[in-house]
């Protein structure tokens, strides 16, 4: 029992990765791809902070008479992480419309069709 | 003696907050179309929202919490009848009916066909 | 009363969440979105003071703006041609149906 | 926790793209909350700024450029979901090896991050360790994230910026003007919010030494501002108020500023982001050196934000010209 609720977060995580990975994968939108990506980063970010959790701390910031705090580092570098998956997807959706202005679709299938006709 | 009345006080405000948001949850879940669910929304939204915040008001002796707490009682109200008069306005210029409206047509068509 | 106050929070969000998912028009689900960001924000003050850190309230601010934001962002790109084909399609669904 | 594993389904299961960026935005808010029943203040704001806010707006945006219903694809999903299973069967596998949730004594726990929890209050004097840890311990980091952001805020403007025509702004400026008339009651209450969430924004600039906060998100909030602003008063407006080249000079002075506090510290006979020489006491000088560089993400992470949506919207009326034609 303590097994399963001290893994439980990480199983979570694994569940969501593999929902991600199979939009990612399996999805022929390629909005819906960088959705499914994002939902990835989102899995890899909350096992990150259930890393640094720490039980019966609070958050990092200094106060008189609390002693147990929970992990910063990880805090930090999924902050950082957060703001550089904001702005790849900004960079993916750019190239999505540009795609789009392109081929006329962002559908993955009828890009390979017309890819194949110019060739 | 005053510490009692605030605390029941406080109490008291937590459990209405409650007891409204969760019959917004049912109203939203329970109600036919869409305007009927944006009434069970907009209305437990503002009021369920104040309670549980003037709740936690009077929990609270710190001065800068209460501003804090302060100014999200105002954004709410400010912001959340705002953002459901929105939402009604852009769903009725797109075209979307009320329920009765479309039973009143639709009985309307049935006599004028009759 | 603050646990009982979140937890009522926590289950009035999965019922919206429940509403974000079938909600036959798209409009159903804006209002869903913006009630659960309501929701958050209280759930987010009431967790504070529960782990009896009230610093929390910034995030909440942060989320009552960022709702009422992205409520008005989506009304906002609602309104361009390629939705306004798609909401009558549906409708004129909805109504034969 | 299986909220997120409901609505991340419900986001498999759904063609209709429009749904599945609003059940992204839940997502977003979801996995923030989340993030503040683990702790994770600093980065719960974070990720409710930019995943529920930021994201979600720009997924609308490129859906409403695009088309929004989503076809099915001829391929079978079956290999892929035999890949995915058994990676998530190796993957779980791996968490039986894990600490348990919450454990203090975990690897993660141990090493290098005691002496963050234990010393930077004598060394930088700053309450908030993720912001002493972000700008001072790891300002190395920080600098090459604040990079990566400047270079995707120009990917984005090499992508999307160029043949836009002038002409296409007075014709979208009619439409829109003709759609403001209706939204009356939320520019007046916008109008009367925007110097709130600009001043908040600064608020949480300034005052993440002590509370949650920072320059990423006072960056992110203050472009949120304007966003709104640039949405509600037409894409023209916003242009002539916030004028594109002195967005972007800013966005590079943001990561100069940065990269100058470097410089400065290293001319000033200590290493490159040593803080410790801008003053005479150390403490002072690290507070100096947090102040300055923060202020130099949030104006890079504001400027960049603002780039990337105001391409991006401005590319609507150009796209649905071109599917006019």
């Amino acid at each position: 029992m303590t097994t399963v609720l001290g893994l439980y977060n990480y199983w979570i995580v694994v569940v969501l990765m593999m929902i991600g990975l199979y939009i990612v994968i399996a999805n022929g939108n390629l909005v819906k791809k960088i959705i499914g990506l994002n939902i990835f980063q989102t899995s890899v970010f909350i096992f990150y902070i259930s890393l640094g959790k720490v039980d019966g701390g609070t958050a990092p910031i200094l106060v008189e008479g609390v002693e147990l705090y929970s992990n910063p580092l990880t805090h930090v570098l999924i902050l950082t992480a957060i703001v550089v998956s904001l702005a790849t997807t900004a960079l993916g959706l750019a190239i999505v419309v540009r795609i789009k202005e392109a081929y006329g679709s962002i559908e993955e299938e009828e890009i390979q069709i017309k890819d194949n006709k110019e060739c | 003696m005053m510490d009692m009345v605030i605390g029941i006080g406080s109490a008291l405000c937590l459990l209405l907050g409650s007891f409204l948001c969760l019959s917004g949850g049912i109203g939203i879940i329970r109600f036919p179309d869409f305007y009927t669910r944006m009434h069970a929304a907009g209305v437990s939204d503002t009021l369920a929202a104040s309670m549980i915040l003037i709740g936690l008001m009077l929990q609270n002796p710190e001065m800068i919490v209460m501003m804090k707490l302060v100014m999200i009682l105002l954004m709410t109200l400010f912001i959340s009848p705002t953002a459901s008069h929105a939402i009604a306005k852009a769903a009725m210029n797109s075209g979307l009916q009320p329920l009765l409206v479309q039973a009143e047509t639709k009985t309307g068509d049935k006599s004028s066909h009759l | 009363m603050l646990i009982a106050a979140t937890v009522a929070m926590l289950v009035v969000m999965a019922l919206t969440i429940i509403r974000g998912f079938l909600g036959p028009t798209f409009y159903d689900r804006i209002l869903a979105v913006n009630m659960f960001g309501t929701k958050t924000v209280l759930l987010i003050s009431l967790l504070g003071f529960v782990m009896g850190r009230p610093e929390f309230l910034d995030i909440a601010i942060v989320y009552a703006l960022i709702n009422f934001i992205s409520v008005i962002g989506v009304l906002r790109f609602s309104n361009s041609p390629v939705f306004k084909h798609d909401i009558q399609e549906k409708d004129s669904g909805e109504n034969s149906s | 926790m299986a909220f997120l594993v409901c609505v991340a389904i419900a986001i498999v299961r759904l063609k209709d793209l429009f749904a599945v960026a609003m059940l992204a935005g839940i997502y977003g808010l979801l996995s923030a909350s989340l993030f503040v029943s683990m702790d994770a203040v600093d980065v719960a704001f974070t990720e409710a700024s930019v995943g529920a806010g930021i994201s979600t707006l720009l997924m609308l945006t490129t859906i409403a450029m695009t088309g929004r219903s989503e076809k099915t694809s001829g391929h079978k999903p079956l290999l892929a979901l035999t890949v995915v299973c058994v990676t998530g069967a190796l993957l779980i596998y791996a968490t039986l090896d894990m600490p348990s949730y919450g454990d203090v004594n975990s690897a993660a726990n141990l090493h290098v991050v005691q002496r963050y929890l234990n010393d930077s209050f004598m060394e930088i004097g700053v309450e908030n360790i993720v912001t002493s840890v972000l700008a001072s311990y790891r300002g190395f980091d920080t600098f090459g994230e604040v990079v990566v952001i400047f270079t995707a805020g120009i990917g984005v403007l090499a992508l999307l910026s160029f043949s836009r025509r002038e002409k296409d702004d007075s014709e979208i400026d009619s439409i829109n003007e003709s759609m403001h008339e209706e939204h009356l009651v939320v520019r007046i209450v916008s109008k009367i919010l925007i110097p709130f969430i600009l001043l908040f924004a600064l608020y949480v600039q300034f005052h993440g030494d002590f509370g949650p906060g920072g320059g990423f998100q006072a960056g992110v909030i203050f472009a949120a501002a304007i966003i709104l602003y640039a949405m509600l008063f037409g894409m023209s407006v916003a242009r002539r108020v916030i004028n594109q080249s002195f967005v972007q000079l800013f966005a590079a002075v943001g990561v100069l500023l940065y990269g100058g506090v470097g410089v400065v510290s290293m001319l000033s006979g200590g290493n490159f982001l040593d803080y410790n020489v801008l003053a005479a006491d150390p403490v002072a000088g690290q507070h100096l050196g947090i102040l300055l560089i923060e202020l130099g993400v949030g104006i890079a992470v504001a400027m960049v934000v603002i780039i990337i949506f105001f391409n991006f919207a401005s590319r609507i009326g150009f796209s649905s010209e071109g599917d006019k034609l």
